[in-house]
């Protein structure tokens, strides 16, 4: 075992960095929690022209491009300082898949723009009817009777929940039903569909946590069959990639970390009612402690999946591992910060004053859905269950 | 012995949740955010003659017993009444407590319910009550400034600070306005422990309440919601965590009116040890309740469209008006121990 | 609501708090201890002397006997002052069984033996392959060919788990199988059955907590029918009958009241290492400030179903959530108290000094087998989805 | 930057979990019950040089990384090894590291393992150390007496009080026997501190494995035992149980790893901070893995003719030995946040 840092890897920290102390103002940060939408184009673009989306990841099926471990420094560093950085997921996300499975058309015609940070994408894989069983997709595509010769064209119709910065993105990857007929699993296809076609409509939904999301409506959408994301019906051997991605890389889950410090920062300077400081109140102490460890190990699991990837293996169960205890934890970090602040931990964020108080707050209202999205805990344990301790399968 | 009610009770109980289902559809709750104050629901709930209710009889109030009181709270704890109704029945209970509360020039008032009250439960600093529950909607703050228990009727800010539970907290002076002294010294300091143990009774119920409603919404919900071919109600590992809520959901519910009876039968020291008891256990499961029905609802738990995330932030926002739980427990603990330092006594619980 | 205690209640109380100080010794308790065995036939025959037994328990199949109320009471005290009780909960259970199913025979010949404390009985429900799933009792009973017009003669074979008090006890009612074509919950019959019948032999368990339990042998044992509970293929319902005893009434839910009295008591002169006094120490304070809420709470949530009993009520989930919540809170109050006792609490009580220190490492080893037997938490969490919360039955 | 064991690494795990397979069948285990200590075990072990494993070459030992140490108390956690492994291993370590430690005259001896000691991980009171673990069966123990760090050589007593874990506890009296001084004041305290950190790593590793185990068995046991017609593993209420202490029982291995690395780079004041921390973790996982595997048990759990019970005791008497837990928390925070009263230091972790 070796918990020595990779020097190129924490070159690359360093240089994201001096990037974030560069570019990203306080501004930005603010208007992000103001908007709900932790996307700022300035910033993406800036980063964009690093190079950092066009390099691509490293793995099994690409030589060059990026050391999935800068890869998870880079979404931790942005994470711990606060920037928008969801944008920039979905973007690698979306470019990645391109890369893999992606038509000429689409190397051609889009990547460049994912790339050059001129474009962003949405995930439209939930429907109001499939939020944990994404499979089970409604979202239509059916195949228009057209003249012989001409291009294929498929007619899109259905909803798509969550689909967060759809209202910034150029394109959605959209999770299609093409032959109800076959299995579950069987009749999908992935299709990548520029925001722009007519026909596409959605509204946002605001959240606890302050994050804004959105519906998405397709109505007969006339979506060419050049926008097709590998194989008619394949759509879950895409997805598949996509979740591979996702699952580790692309996240940041040392959210605890941020949380602790600013707290720990506050208790030096914080009143209790007799007039000591809360820092030194043993309750306070003792309970700070317990987040120190869990942090640490949240790090640990975290880092697992990148540093396999990084070894160009390929991760399984090891980001279901590290995104259950990281949000069950992160969770029991909130609510005990919430619970020590006391009053002060009830102030909201003042939005538009510049000011920094309300983090806990805004951590109590953040947490749960951590331990929702991209799988909830009960999705993360049948996986840990089944694919790692080998248990029959329980649904 | 009876853990349930009896019909009078029963009566009561079911008059305000009647009066709470129709005056208090969620959109009462959701229009009075950010401030968390609903004039026309007080306006309204003055017409039952709740306002005057912690006050006896012969003072011109309700003379409701500490459990009517109780069952009261439940149900507006159940649709998260937007109101300052544990701070003003606990501050109009106090002052008819005492002779100057009751000689008030605005006593009557505030039975009536056309002036509104707000007791703070933590003492004040340098005579400013900090972020009293209900203070930013009050005519009338009861606190416990220094070695005096005061009640001051100022003007009420009619704004909060932006808070985790939309609630109307709001610093108050107590130096300004028109002050009428209710106790000094060890009496000020009884009466306010008995002020702060109404309030906690009152917040209990309103929590078992608000926590028992969750537990409903995320039955209805998980009964509703499909995935994977099947209710997801159907799968165990949601059917065990909705199972565990019950047990404390229940005991709170005994609990909170065990204090409240306790209390009625005159027994003071074991109320306020009650209700303390009451108070923690009740924040507690209000907070796992709407923590699980909020998680079982999947991201749709999270959409302001949905009630569940109202619950969850009530849940947590009512009760850290006390401040960090644990000093409440070492509070129980001073009532069940003896103070640090303090020779053995019986263990009492 | 009414808080009040029942004055006969509270006077039953007084007469059982004197009937434990004047006849139940340091010895009795010491020797349960020691052996595991949590009966004294002394104890047991002088309370039995009482009447208490015979009296019964009052309920809607019956209009004469004790308030359940007043059980309750018997068994929280027992419970509390550490008396060997469980012989007297089998004899009841198994006499209130036999009044309410039992034939002329078992009135005349054997409820009497119960009533005078002269025998008690043990419980032959759980089996090796069975334990809670109990309706999947394998231990055969086949009805032995015979003369036409003599009595039946049943031929048992089979294994009981879990036999508590079977060394001690004249009878064990045992659930066997009588058709193995029916559906599982039909094919059961109930015996009570002999002791002194050749081919039974049973074999002592040792348990961590303590307790001593055995596994019971049946091997070719001739039952004559004038052993059967209840009808043929009707085990299951005297399986309910059983159980809607048991659950509630003739228990202890309360253990984490006496842990909690005990602890505070020694934490008031036992010293922390720089001198201070254990019970001085905030996080002590706080935690033992804890239990007490937990225990208020069980004792209301144990009280319901006795009281509703009382009432002429049936309780149907009442006891689940009791047990459950009670089972679970003392888990939480040993797993804290073995914490704060720090070494001492590692210390066994060492058997026979007469000594009662090592009650922290007692209730540390004895606390998870209340989160099993009578039902495993899991198994209460179904009642109470499926019962109280009318959630579907999941399995 | 690594998270997997180095050939070298896995060869040296793999030598002692064949050794402990073969020499430490849970026969051996119970056979040591009640005292905990299994001598003809500990001759075995000698022959692999474990006992000197944690001396430096140029003192005769094996020159051990604190990588290789834990790697060698894994495997000992998971068999339950009755031996005072971490204790000796500590207590060895830390006589290395004085030169009046080195010039004992049993310090050969305790090296080739024909001499037992004990590292006491809490301080003595009036000369004598409390519930030493392995005290009851080592020659020599290493304590803190006031303000020296003794190594002092009596007569083991060979019998230890019946406690939870059936380990080799006893107290023992620092002033009778061959008394070396290791080290006087602060020195002393520094000494002491790096032993302290020593075993807490070393005894995290052994309830890493533990915890591992326990959830093996687990594992096997819900396969293995069906009831409602399917293995109980099958139920979706145990799976999530078990699957809930993968990430912990990952997390402690790996944390355990780092703080034994950080050791072995020279990083002494972080090495303590994270053997803290893995020792915590370590214990809470082991308590809670036991308790799951025990509880999927059903009745079978607490029967001592099954193993895990076996588990279940030392997940928690091993590490209690230290003392409450919660004082250990507030130790950590004293090096995480500085002590009550301190200025502000940059949050480490």
């Amino acid at each position: 075992m070796d918990f020595a840092p990779k020097p190129s890897v924490e070159e690359f920290r360093a240089s994201i960095r001096r990037f974030i102390a560069d570019h990203l103002t306080a501004e930005m940060v603010e208007r992000a929690h103001r908007t709900g939408t932790f996307h700022d184009w300035d910033f993406h673009r800036t980063l964009a022209a690093t190079g950092v989306i066009a390099e691509g990841m490293a793995g099994p099926g690409r030589a060059t491009g990026r050391d999935p471990l800068e890869l998870y420094v880079l979404f931790d560093e942005l994470g711990l300082a606060g920037a928008p950085f969801y944008g920039l997921a979905n973007a690698m996300l979306v470019a990645g898949i391109i890369e893999q499975i992606g038509s000429d058309f689409h190397i051609r015609e889009v990547l460049p723009k994912f790339h050059s940070g001129e474009a962003i994408a949405a995930l439209g894989y939930s429907e109001p009817g499939s939020g944990s069983d994404v499979a089970a997709a409604a979202t239509r595509a059916e195949r228009v009777p057209g003249h012989p010769g001409d291009e294929a064209v498929w007619l899109v119709n259905g909803q798509k929940m969550f689909t967060t910065l759809v209202h910034e993105a150029g394109y959605v990857i959209l999770l299609t039903r093409t032959d109800p007929d076959l299995p579950k699993h069987r009749g999908l296809t992935m299709f990548l569909v520029p925001m722009d076609l007519p026909g596409i409509d959605f509204q946002a939904i605001e959240t606890m946590g302050g994050d804004r999301t959105n519906i998405t409506y397709f109505t007969d959408v006339h979506l060419p069959d050049r926008w097709r994301l590998g194989e008619v019906n394949g759509g879950w051997d895409v997805m598949k990639v996509a979740l591979a991605y996702e699952r580790g890389v692309f996240g940041n889950m040392n959210q605890g970390v941020t949380l602790l410090r600013r707290f720990a920062e506050w208790a030096r300077t914080a009143e209790r009612s007799d007039g000591t400081r809360l820092i030194d109140d043993p309750g306070v102490r003792r309970r700070l402690a317990r987040i120190a460890v869990d942090n640490e190990i949240t790090g640990l699991l975290a880092l697992r999946p990148a540093l396999l990837a990084s070894q160009g293996r390929l991760p399984t169960t090891e980001g279901s591992v590290a995104k259950l205890f990281a949000s069950e934890a992160y969770n029991r970090a909130a609510e005990a910060c919430q619970e020590m602040a006391g009053t002060a931990g009830l102030l909201s964020p003042v939005r538009g004053d510049g000011g920094d108080w309300g983090f806990v707050d805004l951590a109590a209202r953040d947490a749960p859905v951590t331990a929702i999205y991209g799988g909830t805990s009960e999705i993360q344990r049948n996986n840990i269950a089944e694919h790692r301790l080998g248990l029959p399968r329980a649904r | 012995m009876d853990l349930e009610l009896t019909t009078d009770e029963k009566t009561v109980r079911d008059a305000f949740a009647r009066f709470f289902a129709d005056r208090c559809p969620v959109s009462v709750v959701r229009d009075a955010e950010p401030l968390g104050h609903a004039p026309a629901l007080w306006a309204r709930l003055r017409e039952t003659g709740a306002p005057g209710m912690a006050v006896p009889d012969k003072h011109g109030g309700g003379g409701a017993t500490a459990l009517d009181l109780v069952l009261l709270m439940q149900e507006a704890g159940r649709v998260l009444a937007p109101l300052p109704l544990a701070e003003h029945l606990a501050a109009t209970r106090t002052l008819a407590r005492t002779p100057s509360g009751l000689a008030a020039p605005w006593f009557a008032s505030l039975v009536d319910g056309d002036t509104v009250a707000a007791a703070a439960p933590r003492p004040a600093r340098d005579g400013v009550a900090r972020l009293v529950p209900g203070g930013a909607v009050a005519d009338v703050v009861v606190a416990l400034d220094d070695d005096q228990l005061v009640a001051v009727r100022s003007d009420a800010p009619m704004e909060a600070p932006p808070n985790h539970a939309s609630a109307p907290l709001a610093d108050r002076d107590l130096r300004t306005g028109e002050r009428v002294v209710l106790a000094d010294g060890a009496e000020a300091a009884a009466l306010f422990a008995r002020m702060v143990a109404d309030w906690q009774l009152l917040t209990a119920a309103a929590l078992g309440g608000l926590a028992a409603r969750a537990l409903e919404i995320g039955v209805e919900y998980t009964l509703e919601r499909r995935q994977f071919d099947r209710p997801i109600a159907a799968f165990q590992a949601v059917q065990q965590g909705l199972a565990d809520l019950v047990g404390p959901i229940d005991g709170v519910t005994f609990l909170t009116a065990r204090a409240a009876w306790t209390q009625d039968e005159g027994d003071q020291a074991e109320s306020e040890r009650l209700a303390s008891m009451a108070f923690l256990a009740s924040a507690e499961v209000a907070r796992d309740a709407t923590y699980a029905a909020l998680h079982y609802h999947g991201g749709y738990g999270v959409t302001l469209e949905y009630d569940i995330q109202l619950f969850f932030r009530r849940a947590r926002g009512w009760p850290l008006v006390l401040g960090d739980p644990e000093d409440e427990y070492l509070r129980l603990a001073d009532r069940l121990f003896g103070p640090v330092g303090a020779a053995g006594t019986e263990v009492a619980g």
